[in-house]
């Protein structure tokens, strides 16, 4: 039993944080994330040439990592940073095509960007109620349906689209600009787009995919677990910082019995989640790694609302400002929870891994 | 006890009713009801439209333009003008300056002040927080020194909600520098082309511009201007604080709130139902509307309390404390109920786009995110609890 | 809109909480709660006299009350008291019976106790699980099944059964001691039986009884709401007195800001929860009676269950001891919540509600 | 990081359960399991067992006859022990007067007494508290007046948990009545039947008797019964307060009562389906099932800290909250579970009624309410959250 990094992972963690503490302050990241294309395209090729692409796949595909617990670290620190790069679709796509014999290098060294679109308006969650259908059309098929909220999508390349061949769920490739494309971003940061597909032509990439897709997406559950727990740890200490330094009634709030009481509070369950994530980290590779993985998502979905909701409030005004890094900490950590399944999707998912058992 | 309404009350709410079908205009009621902020020009008309049917001030007696409305009169009034979706009319000049100067403005005053408040020639808004204050009031800094018929003053304000559209603000000042905290402090009022005053926007967390800083640098204001004894702000600030306020529970909107978002989750569908029919989800809407059933009734056992005593106790604080966190758990509750369809930052680019948002639902992330300030404001609930832990507690 | 009340009703409540004052302090209540009969007959019977039982019934019915306020009114009163006198059960039966042209007055003079029995150890709740059957035999009935938890019934001389006969519910009468019957008392004080009733000889009362017995628990739920709110004033009271008194680290308790926090919110919690037993008792008539009835319960579940635990902690020790009067509350408070219906039960109630709409 | 056991561990978590199955009686795990209290013979035995197998003193160094193990061994055997429903061994002797006089006591005292812990010759209790001090020590007024070669004491001492057991105590008294208030305090033993001390019982909440009062009159102690340095019991006080304790947590008793939970709940019914297919009641078991799951790692990655720095982090007091929360909890959802057939008062009639009450949740209202004391006792929740924000936030 260990609970430290490897060397390894802690000097990629080393060198990532330095990255991104020199190239990405926050007013560069608030720059980048809410202006077309919604991130630093510079910078991408940057990340990618520090090998943080690599870390998300193990050797045999190229990469130099790819276990659950690389793929902690590399979003541990993109989230401390509050870091808007479409690093979450890359490995999203990255983990599908592990069950493919594609060929991952274009991706990995950042110079092909993809997007995985799953999520449909009234499917945003579950791979059951996917109605975008596949349709063979002469040698290659075509893609009717609508796909929303596709994270990366506004600057990728190609896009991956789960859509449904009769009972079989599989997995498409169309170029990015394929079919109509209305991009946007996020109010966290960041950018998506929605897609609307009208017989597009596509690849079929893997037919029979759903095992791949659940795993692919249980990877990114994954990721945003780590990012959260690096963007709580960011949110919590600048908090802690303020309660020290402001002073209210000639002392400073740090020293109000009622404030203490929550910062424990919070600081505890900021704990537990980190908790969590560590155990899903280690269970990605046996069979209940579903049922850790949607544990560690639900505790981290409860605990972001409470490190947003109540690091704005003990803070006050100030953190209802655009200007203080905090009031974008409270926004990624709240919407987080809406993306791969919210706090109510992976509990149905614990209670019925429960029912059955 | 009795919980219906009289024949009266019951006639006054048709009358409302019949009022908001026939004259609130449908752009504004719909640009209200999906979550966006109005632009000055809708809040000025539907300002005018109200003060044309005299139903404007409804805190101020009728001698002054006031509806001389019962308390539970107000709450039937604002529980219309939500099921209709009428935005709120603009607390600084109504629900904040008039009552002040009625109280305790000089009959100058009243004469020249209130009327521009009800035609809409002025504008008012606020000079309360400063930087660094926060909820401690009495610690202001804003200096005004007294210069022949003048008060220059220096110093910095911030949080003036819709600051920008305002021609006129009220302002906490020290004037004693001298005297302890909550004394030497003063009631000014300023015009805001007042050579020395400046404001610039603050932006907020969803991206709005919603309040301001006000800059003041050697502003001359005339002593005139001061309402109240010198020295004697304190005292107003505190009756501002305290001042029994229409709906200080936000069940308006908070009813408002939970309508759309009944209709949301039967229209939209996860999981192969409807998001209604999600038992999870359906526990939290449940939960919250027995939340805001109790508040509809405690409101009016308070509402009912003030109108015995004349003034609400104490305890109307909670009003605001359980009336917010009611408030914010529907905004978030909107926003789990789109799930990622929240995401998109609110634009005139998306909002064009029936396609992609649905409109009803288009600003909810950024509500809920704009709406985490109202726990904050005000007095933020952590205050709000400490006064009630002496006032009505006792401890 | 008023929400005094009635001088009338002022009077009733003056007048028994004074008899409960004089007659019934916690250490009369304590003794005679945990022994059997678990309750005081010299007490019920002056209870009656003093017509606290007329008050549950209309005039029409030879009481002189009858209405929600009436009933809230009653138990509001012996909530503050912790009364473990058994007016609940004969409140089911009264407002069962009113269905019925039976003559009430041997109930309402207190000369005769009776207790409903709805419960069943896989039907704690819900009518529709019942499983106990009636069968005709001869001119009259037999009755087989078990019920639970039947409050009252240890003192009982006659009991109402809630059994099926087909997909019809009917209610029957059975004498005290008709059937196989173990008394206990309960952790909060008071007591109960469970029935074993095996081809037990019964009267029908009332065929089709189904909406009577609903409407019958409707009030039992409204009483039980009321009494709540009496509890949780009197332990509020008990626990501020304690904090203003007791002093640690030479201060007041009561001076700590975590703890005057908590304390605002469990008093804006008890006058919630008052607020919709309020309603509820005024929409007693009313179509929408029963959804009122289960917003009332469910959000008095949630109450009882904060004042308990935290009047209990915020008052340390002490309230862990059967000598102080705070524990019996706790108690008290916190069963109040699985007595015709849980928190969680009264909830889907509400829910289904929602859905249906 | 690597959160699989190595060989040695797994070897010794066999060995464990191994001897678990072998040598545990089963009334005892039974009794336990149904949440009754155990007798002082069923303690007797238990301990008996646990001292010939030499796994009895689980914290103190082996050359005291202590095991020697690791934190992630004691963690292990905590767990397995939970789950096969042993009883957990007193705290008094073996968690708290052993491991203070291995480190402040005299060569004599531990050669005398420590052994006499082992064995079963002594039975310890504490008197810590104080009626009126509560959470706070310092103001303990137990006064003990030296007289020779003996102090006297005069006092009372509360919450003597299972005195009536207990041939001797020990006991925080105050030495020098002049000194501030930690200052001035000593650590001494007492033989249970010195004349002049004297325990009553206190009854709990739920009706059952647990817990002491013990008075002091004119009870003469050998001086020679002082632990530590005179007037230097505030350290003593402090190191078993902070002193690393196994399963702070007690995620063995949540293990043990979570596991209760699932199989009442799949094997009761209510409106028609089994318990745990009703998704309120599902939610609440999966929610506490994420959070007992992740205690288990919060646990483990502090044992680890601890194993790395030789002494817990001021964080473990994080443990002590967030573990008392979760097993009332847990013991909340039992009761629940149970509903009405929670109620009936435990009593010996209506423990042998199998055909009233599920023998294996008789006690489940009875535990819930004797469990609230966990948040209040060893230094409540409150104090523990002062601390932490103190030691671990610096605030």
């Amino acid at each position: 039993m260990d609970f430290e990094k490897t060397d390894d992972r802690r000097m990629l963690a080393d060198s990532l944080d330095r990255f991104l503490a020199d190239t990405y302050p926050i007013e560069h990241r608030n720059r980048v994330a809410y202006a077309a294309p919604f991130h630093d395209p510079e910078r991408w090729a940057e990340l990618a040439e520090l090998g943080i692409l690599h870390a998300l796949v193990p050797e045999e595909r190229g990469g130099f990592g790819g276990a659950g617990f690389d793929v902690f670290t590399v979003f541990e620190s993109l989230g401390r940073a509050l870091c808007p790069e479409p690093v979450l679709p890359a490995l999203l796509v990255l983990r599908a095509l592990m069950a493919t014999e594609a060929d991952l290098e274009p991706i990995l060294s950042g110079t092909r960007r993809y997007a995985l679109a799953v999520g449909e308006p009234d499917a945003p969650y579950d791979l059951d109620a996917i109605e975008t259908t596949a349709a063979r059309s002469g040698a290659g098929w075509t893609l009717t349906g609508r796909k929303s909220v596709v994270y990366g999508a506004q600057t990728a390349d190609a896009i991956l689209v789960v859509a449904r061949d009769g009972d079989a769920l599989g997995l498409y490739e169309i170029e990015g600009d394929a079919a109509e494309r209305i991009d946007y971003g996020l109010i966290d940061g960041g950018g998506a787009s929605d897609l609307f597909l009208d017989a597009t032509p596509a690849d079929l990439v893997l037919a029979d995919a759903e095992a791949a897709i659940r795993e692919a997406l249980d990877w990114g559950r994954l990721a945003l677990c780590a990012e959260a727990v690096g963007a709580m740890d960011a949110a919590r200490d600048m908090m802690l910082d303020y309660m020290r330094q402001r002073t209210q009634f000639g002392r400073p709030i740090g020293s109000f019995q009622a404030l203490q009481h929550r910062a424990v509070e919070m600081v505890t369950e900021i704990e537990q989640a980190r908790s969590l994530t560590i155990l899903a980290a280690a269970r990605m590779d046996d069979p209940d790694r579903a049922r850790h993985v949607s544990m560690a998502k639900n505790l981290i979905g409860r605990t972001t609302q409470l490190v947003a909701e109540e690091s704005v409030q003990m803070q006050g005004g100030i953190a209802m400002t655009w200007e203080y890094p905090a009031s974008h900490y409270a926004k990624r950590l709240t919407m987080i929870d809406t993306q791969l399944g919210d706090a109510d999707w992976h509990l149905e998912q614990v209670m019925a891994a429960l029912q059955a058992a | 006890m009795d919980l219906s309404f009289s024949p009266e009350e019951e006639a006054f709410r048709a009358e409302v009713r019949q009022f908001l079908a026939e004259e609130l205009p449908e752009d504004i009621a719909r640009r209200n009801r999906e979550g966006r902020e109005l632009e000055k020009a809708d809040m000025d008309r539907w300002h005018a439209i109200l003060n044309a049917r005299g139903w404007l001030a409804v805190t101020w007696p009728e001698e002054y333009g006031g509806t001389g409305w019962t308390p539970v009169q107000r709450h039937i009034f604002e529980e219309e003008c939500a099921r209709a979706s009428a935005p709120r009319t603009l607390s600084f000049g109504l629900a904040m300056l008039g009552p002040v100067l009625i109280k305790f403005g000089t009959e100058a005053q009243k004469a020249e002040l209130l009327p521009r408040i009800l035609d809409g020639r002025d504008w008012w808004c606020q000079g309360y927080s400063e930087p660094g204050a926060g909820s401690d009031l009495a610690g202001l800094k804003t200096r005004a020194e007294r210069d022949g018929d003048d008060y220059v003053i220096n110093g910095q304000k911030t949080w003036t909600t819709l600051g920008q559209h305002a021609n006129r603000i009220f302002c906490l000042v020290r004037t004693d520098p001298d005297a302890k905290k909550q004394a030497g402090i003063s009631f000014v009022l300023a015009d805001l082309d007042t050579p020395g005053i400046e404001m610039r926007p603050i932006r907020l967390i969803e991206g709005g511009h919603e309040v301001n800083e006000v800059f003041f640098t050697d502003a001359r204001v005339p002593v005139a201007n001061r309402v109240g004894e010198e020295n004697q702000g304190w005292t107003i600030a505190k009756y501002l604080l305290t001042h029994e306020r229409t709906n200080i529970a936000g069940v308006g909107f908070s009813i408002q709130a939970f309508e759309n978002l009944c209709a949301l989750s039967r229209k939209s569908r996860r999981n192969g139902r409807r998001m209604i029919d999600d038992p999870l989800f359906a526990a939290r809407l449940a939960r919250i509307e027995i939340d805001l059933e109790a508040m509809k009734i405690t409101n009016l056992r308070m509402l009912s309390d003030a109108t015995k005593n004349g003034q609400p106790g104490p305890e109307s604080s909670m009003l605001k404390v359980k009336g917010t966190v009611i408030r914010q758990a529907l905004n978030d509750l909107s926003r789990r109920a789109l799930g990622p369809a929240a995401a998109p930052f609110p634009s005139e680019d998306l909002e064009g786009n029936a396609a992609l948002v649905d409109p009803d639902q288009a600003a909810n992330a950024a509500r809920y995110f704009n709406n985490r300030k109202i726990s904050i404001y005000g007095g933020s609930n952590e205050i709000q609890k400490n006064i009630l832990a002496k006032t009505m507690l006792g401890l």
